[in-house]
């Protein structure tokens, strides 16, 4: 909001240059997409992938690079308890370790059991 | 006290950001929880399930690469918008969100054509849990589009009375709804590879 | 029994394995009333010497005090004591060493609303095959009577007997919603959560007849009720009270030879 | 990103406004402090209601309630006797009611609303029509919890936690509960926007960050737990929503048969989500309940000590490693799901830590006391007894935070014993105390002090003749959220507490109509007093009373910290001068 119209218009520029490399990285995700990766290296790919395509719409969209200190403080905390929250499944992976099934030997197929439509 | 509630269009002194920037910014960090929750919860699923389908097994990738497209473009025309109302163009302003508001429907068509396909395959919601976690998420993603059209076409047609009496605070606002707006594009930019690719 | 064994503290501990619990807690109770009992003393002194009062006005300036700082670290490190030498011990023994399975009576527990299922081995020591599909009210547990380890299971409802001197190892799983596994007099608690198995252990030292199991966590209307009688038996009680179940199994065996059996697989199969 | 338009800039000239926008659409924060106050309260005290129909059942299990049972009819009451199905929704909404539709917006809605912006010099919430919105959606909410009851199988039976799968088969009054929790999420998250911007960017000139009242930092750390743990709870009810309602099965695992059916979800899910999601917002909103009360107890407690603060930041960096810590224990509700050691050792170690915080807390207030003047009136009276009372509750707490002596306690009477102890006699005689203390700036009248003194002598008794005994009633082993506990031998013992509990609940009760009476009929025959009765040096009592729109009819400016009692010169200086 403090950006006087000189910058703005500078900025502009910077803009579209952005929209360009999202266009190119999106077609980049798709391409590996498509390619079927083994499913860790597709993880990784496609994960860094969105994180650069992220920084660039939070960098430059949303003005993250050079914004105020109080702004990037709050969203500092915020990245940190949504690590947590996605930290949730490790845990909960771990936890399994010492369980096992239910029914023993578990039911083939464990996922889609024949379901009668839900009503 | 002159008036009632200051940095209203003003920025504060010491942060350097108006009320409503700082208000915007902290209902995206709740959102950001929302989503990170939603996201653990589809790691939580995916990883104890024995079978799930690769994404691109059971979805339609061109669909959705389509509308990351339009997605990513209708941020920069929202940016765009902003950048309008800064340099004093309000034509531009109103051309360049007539553009978003274009984009952020055709996203919603698209999203329901796949839909509709998926219901034509006879995939619901309660088939599994990929199809589950597919219409959740994507399916919350799209009611976060559909406030955003809310807000944005309200701040094209009425709202937009504002830049007459107050175009400082007009342009606030605009700038608000430009955050709300990256941020919907930004989520998409994680489901897209997480439930379509991967 | 002789004791009295329910009052208003810990009741009667019947295990081998868990006094530590107990002495856990009384060593926590004992810190926590120390510390309520001495600020409490403080508290009481200073509401009448610092009452409001003609002629009396408050400090105007602090005294720093010393001590209640080292009082907080005391409660810090007393804390941390606890924490590693007496809790976490006796988690770690509860969790992570379990006694050899061979060494142990091994017990399937199957919770559902509202009731114990409790499945043992039988003879050959090895779980028959249990199956979501087969069960029924006649066979609780899905067992497979077919697969030849689960010919000779025991199974019965709300019924559970374990011997004194051998550990017990419990498979718990739920069928239908989370319960509770709480056996109060073996200081043993464990959740039931469908969809997965989870090892517990103990070992029963005093015998008795009429123990409790009850359901600790919210099932359903029946929650209150979900009981189970625990029978705590010397080793030849339970010599006895085992072959009594075999002898039963085989009765029943022999009165469904002729009825085909494939009345049970067609009773449980999905509708 | 909402606005004002018009009333911005009427600080002073008084244009009348209508009825309706003054007292029920109004966006004045004060005003929507009393409508959030009120609300509470009627909420807090149908809680209550709940709760001693279920004290009939347990103290007199399987007999005929008379009169009452037969008005509630028979679904609910079959020959005048509670079924099991009602308990079950009884304790589900007395749980849910109290902590979300009583205590929270009571300690954030109205004290929050009401003091935070006098406090720091503000005219106004930065975002007056969202507050009004924050309101409105909260009053939804609690219109739908409240309608739950209707529903076909009677309101939400699961529990407050209402884990699944139980509540994924429960009746529909399940899914009208996860509709008003996301409303009232949405209030709350609506809310917290609103204290955090108007706390950092209202202040008035000179009330810098560790010029603030006590009272105002808790506000601000709770509004980021309001802000940042509640959202898992959301995403967690949509999830449990649709399985509900569109049958997906995130949280029904593979294989279920209930009630000897095969199920016909999908399988595959994990109960457990639920569980992880649902305590990520649930600690830190124990929290929520507890850091306003904190906050009132400080203001309340130094006024009537007639001296400062003892230990000023301690206490605020205290209220903040607190806030912060609580995101990270939640698991330690969930001890007996079958975790492994590693995590255990982690959770058990950060609820070690985080009771450190709480016990400097407790300390500084008991300090303060060292060398005051202590002023024993009504709202003192309930401040003070927080202390020992919170102190049972937290103590109490210690037991379950070991995971060995968890295995024991977990899930019996004792839980309920230990946060009673925390909620009841801890936040609730907080809520008194304010109740009390800034009744004179809402009205221009003090409560009478008599009648004061009757509801708190009884209430405390009453608090500690409910809940000092469900200590030993867990000790004895007894599982919670039990219909009926007679059927077990190890709770015969304990069994005749129940009906100490019950009588001391229903006492209490009448222990309460002292205060509704007092509090209404002071409003207008009350003794008359000024500004600033209790001499306080916070901004709040600068201004007129009551506040006009816009608080403050002059500039304020602030001088100094909070609590500068037992000066040299004058026995206490306010703010502002
Ligand atoms: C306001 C609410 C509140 C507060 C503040 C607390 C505070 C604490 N709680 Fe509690 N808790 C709840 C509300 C609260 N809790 C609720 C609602 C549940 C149950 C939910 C359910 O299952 O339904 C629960 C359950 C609960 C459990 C799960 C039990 C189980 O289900 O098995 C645990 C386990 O660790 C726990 C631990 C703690 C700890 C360690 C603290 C610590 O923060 C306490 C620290 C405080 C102190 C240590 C006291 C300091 C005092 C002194 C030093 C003495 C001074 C003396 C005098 C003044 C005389 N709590
Ligand atoms: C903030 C939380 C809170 C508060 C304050 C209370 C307060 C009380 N609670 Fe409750 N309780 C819970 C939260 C709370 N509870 C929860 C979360 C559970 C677990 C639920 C579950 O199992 O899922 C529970 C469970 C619970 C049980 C256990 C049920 C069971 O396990 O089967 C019992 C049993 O006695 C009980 C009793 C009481 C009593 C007697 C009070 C009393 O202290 C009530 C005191 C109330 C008042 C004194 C009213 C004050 C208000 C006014 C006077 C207003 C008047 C003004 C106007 C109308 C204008 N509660
Ligand atoms: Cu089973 Cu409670
Ligand atoms: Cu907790």
């Amino acid at each position: 909001m403090s950006a006087s119209a000189e910058e703005v218009k500078k900025h502009v520029k910077t803009y579209w240059g952005v929209f360009g490399a999202l266009l190119v990285l999106t077609a980049v995700t798709v391409a590996v997409g498509y390619k079927h990766l083994p499913i860790h290296w597709a993880i990784i790919v496609c994960l860094v992938i969105a994180l650069t395509k992220g920084t660039l719409v939070g960098g430059y969209f949303m003005h993250l690079f050079g914004e105020k200190k109080i702004i990037l403080w709050c969203l500092a905390l915020t990245v940190f308890f949504f690590f947590l929250v996605l930290l949730l499944p490790v845990i909960v992976v771990q936890e399994d370790a010492v369980t096992g099934p239910m029914w023993s030997p578990a039911p083939a197929g464990s996922a889609p059991v024949e379901a009668p439509a839900h009503e | 006290m002159d008036e009632l509630i200051p940095y209203i269009y003003k920025p504060h002194p010491v942060t350097g950001i108006t009320n409503g920037k700082f208000g915007t910014w902290l209902f995206l960090a709740s959102e950001v929880m929302l989503f990170g929750a939603l996201f653990s919860a589809y790691i939580m699923l995916r990883v104890g399930s024995e079978s799930w389908p690769h994404g691109y097994q059971e979805l339609h990738v061109a669909w959705a690469a389509l509308n990351t497209v339009v997605l990513i473009f209708s941020s920069v025309t929202i940016v765009m918008a902003w950048v309008s109302l800064k340099l004093n163009k309000f034509t531009n302003f109103r051309i360049y969100m007539g553009l978003t508001l274009l984009c952020s429907l055709a996203f919603l068509a698209v999203k329901s054509v796949e839909y509709m396909d998926k219901f034509h395959h006879q995939h619901y919601p309660w088939t599994s849990n990929f199809f589950g976690i597919y219409f959740t998420l994507t399916g919350l993603h799209a009611i976060h589009i559909i406030g955003g059209i809310v807000v944005n076409a309200y701040l094209m047609g009425p709202g937009a009375k504002l830049w007459k009496t107050n175009p400082e605070q007009f342009t606030g606002r605009i700038e608000c709804a430009g955050l709300y707006w990256h941020f919907v594009d930004l989520v998409w930019i994680f489901l897209f590879p997480t439930i379509y690719l991967l | 029994m002789e004791q009295k064994p329910y009052g208003w503290w810990l009741p009667l501990n019947a295990s081998a394995n868990n006094a530590g619990i107990d002495q856990l807690i009384n060593i926590v109770h004992v810190f926590m009333a120390v510390l309520f009992v001495g600020w409490g003393v403080y508290l009481v002194y200073v509401l009448i010497r610092f009452r409001a009062r003609p002629g009396h006005k408050a400090y105007a300036v602090h005294k720093h005090f010393r001590l209640p700082t080292w009082l907080e670290v005391g409660v810090a490190i007393i804390e941390v004591v606890l924490l590693v030498f007496l809790s976490s011990p006796i988690w770690y023994r509860v969790k992570k060493e379990f006694p050899a399975e061979k060494d142990s009576v091994l017990i399937r527990i199957v919770a559902e609303q509202f009731a114990w299922n409790i499945h043992y081995p039988g003879k050959d020591g090895k779980f028959g095959r249990t199956r979501p599909e087969l069960v029924t009210s006649n066979n609780p547990v899905g067992l497979d009577r077919e697969d030849p380890d689960g010919k000779d299971d025991i199974t019965t409802i709300n019924n559970l007997h374990v011997p004194t001197g051998k550990p017990v190892i419990v498979y718990l799983s739920s069928k239908d919603v989370i319960h509770s596994l709480g056996i109060t007099v073996l200081r043993v608690k464990q959740d039931a959560i469908p969809g997965m198995t989870i090892p517990i252990w103990f070992e029963a030292a005093i015998p008795g007849q009429d123990f409790e199991i009850s359901c600790a966590q919210l099932c359903g209307l029946g929650h209150y009720r979900m009981k189970g009688m625990l029978a705590i038996d010397t080793p030849e009680q339970y010599t006895t009270w085992m072959t009594e179940q075999e002898k039963e199994l085989a009765a029943e065996n022999a009165a469904n030879a002729e009825p085909a059996p494939a009345d049970t697989s067609n009773e449980g199969s999905p509708k | 990103m909402s606005s004002h338009d018009t009333h911005a800039h009427s600080g002073h000239d008084h244009h009348e406004l209508s009825w309706l926008r003054k007292y029920v659409f109004s966006i004045d924060h004060k005003m929507i402090g009393i409508q959030y106050g009120l609300t509470s309260l009627c909420f807090l005290f149908f809680g209550f209601t709940l709760v001693m129909l279920m004290r009939w059942q347990l103290a007199f299990p399987g007999k005929e309630l008379p009169i009452i049972g037969k008005l509630l009819g028979e679904a609910a009451f079959p020959g005048g006797v509670m079924a099991p199905e009602f308990y079950n929704q009884l304790g589900a909404m007395h749980g849910t009611i109290m902590v979300f539709l009583g205590i929270v917006p009571l300690a954030v809605g109205a004290f929050g609303n009401y003091l935070l912006p006098l406090q720091i010099g503000a005219g106004d919430m930065a975002f007056p029509k969202l507050n009004m919105m924050s309101y409105w959606v909260f009053f939804m909410g609690g219109v739908t919890m409240l309608l739950s009851f209707l529903m076909p199988g009677g309101a939400a039976q699961s529990g407050w936690t209402s884990y699944p799968p139980l509540s994924d088969i429960a009746p529909a009054g399940q899914t009208v509960w996860l509709l008003g929790m996301v409303f009232l999420i949405t209030s709350s998250l609506l809310g917290s926007v609103n204290f955090i911007v108007t706390a950092i960017q209202l202040r008035v000139k000179g009330m810098s960050f560790f010029r603030m009242p006590i009272f105002t930092w808790c506000q601000l750390v709770t509004a980021f737990l309001l802000l940042l743990a509640f959202p898992p709870l959301e995403a967690a009810s949509v999830l449990q929503l649709m399985d509900r309602v569109a049958g997906t099965s995130f949280f029904m695992p593979t294989g279920l048969v209930i009630s000897g059916e095969q199920s016909h979800f999908a399988g595959g899910g994990n109960p457990l989500l639920w569980q992880h999601l649902f305590w990520f917002l649930a600690h830190p909103e124990v929290y929520v309940l507890i850091l306003p009360a904190v906050g009132i107890v400080a203001e309340v407690l130094t006024t009537n000590t007639r001296k400062p603060l003892y230990g000023y930041n301690t206490l605020v960096y205290s209220v903040i490693f607190l806030g912060f810590m609580s995101f990270v224990v939640w698991a330690h509700h969930m001890f007996m799901t079958g975790m492994g050691t590693t995590l255990s050792s982690f959770f058990q170690a950060t609820t070690m830590i985080i009771s450190i915080p709480s016990v400097i807390i407790v300390t500084t207030f008991l300090l303060t006391l060292w060398g005051a003047s202590i002023r024993f009136n009504v709202p003192m009276l309930f401040a003070l007894a927080f202390l020992p009372m919170f102190a049972i509750g937290g103590l109490t707490g210690l037991p379950l935070g070991l995971t060995a002596s968890d295995i024991y306690l977990h899930d019996t009477y004792y839980v309920i014993g230990h946060f009673h102890y925390v909620v009841a006699p801890g936040t609730l005689f907080a809520m008194f105390a304010g109740i009390y203390h800034w009744y004179p700036k809402l009205s221009g009248r003090k409560m009478s002090e008599f009648w004061g003194k009757v509801h708190f002598w009884g209430s405390f008794v009453c608090m500690n003749g409910i809940f000092m005994p469900m200590l030993f009633v867990g000790m004895a082993g007894v599982s919670r959220r039990l219909y009926d506990m007679s059927l077990y031998a190890h709770a015969k013992a304990v069994f005749p507490l129940n009906i100490v509990m019950s009588v001391s609940a229903w006492s209490l009760a009448c222990f309460q109509i002292p205060f509704i009476l007092n509090l209404f009929i002071s409003w207008r025959k009350g003794q008359k007093v000024g500004d600033n009765p209790w001499d306080c040096t916070t901004l709040e009592w600068a201004t007129p009373t009551p506040p006009p729109h816009g608080n403050f009819t002059h500039p304020v400016e602030v001088h100094r910290g909070p609590y500068e009692y037992a000066g040299d010169e004058a026995e206490f200086v306010p703010q502002n001068v």
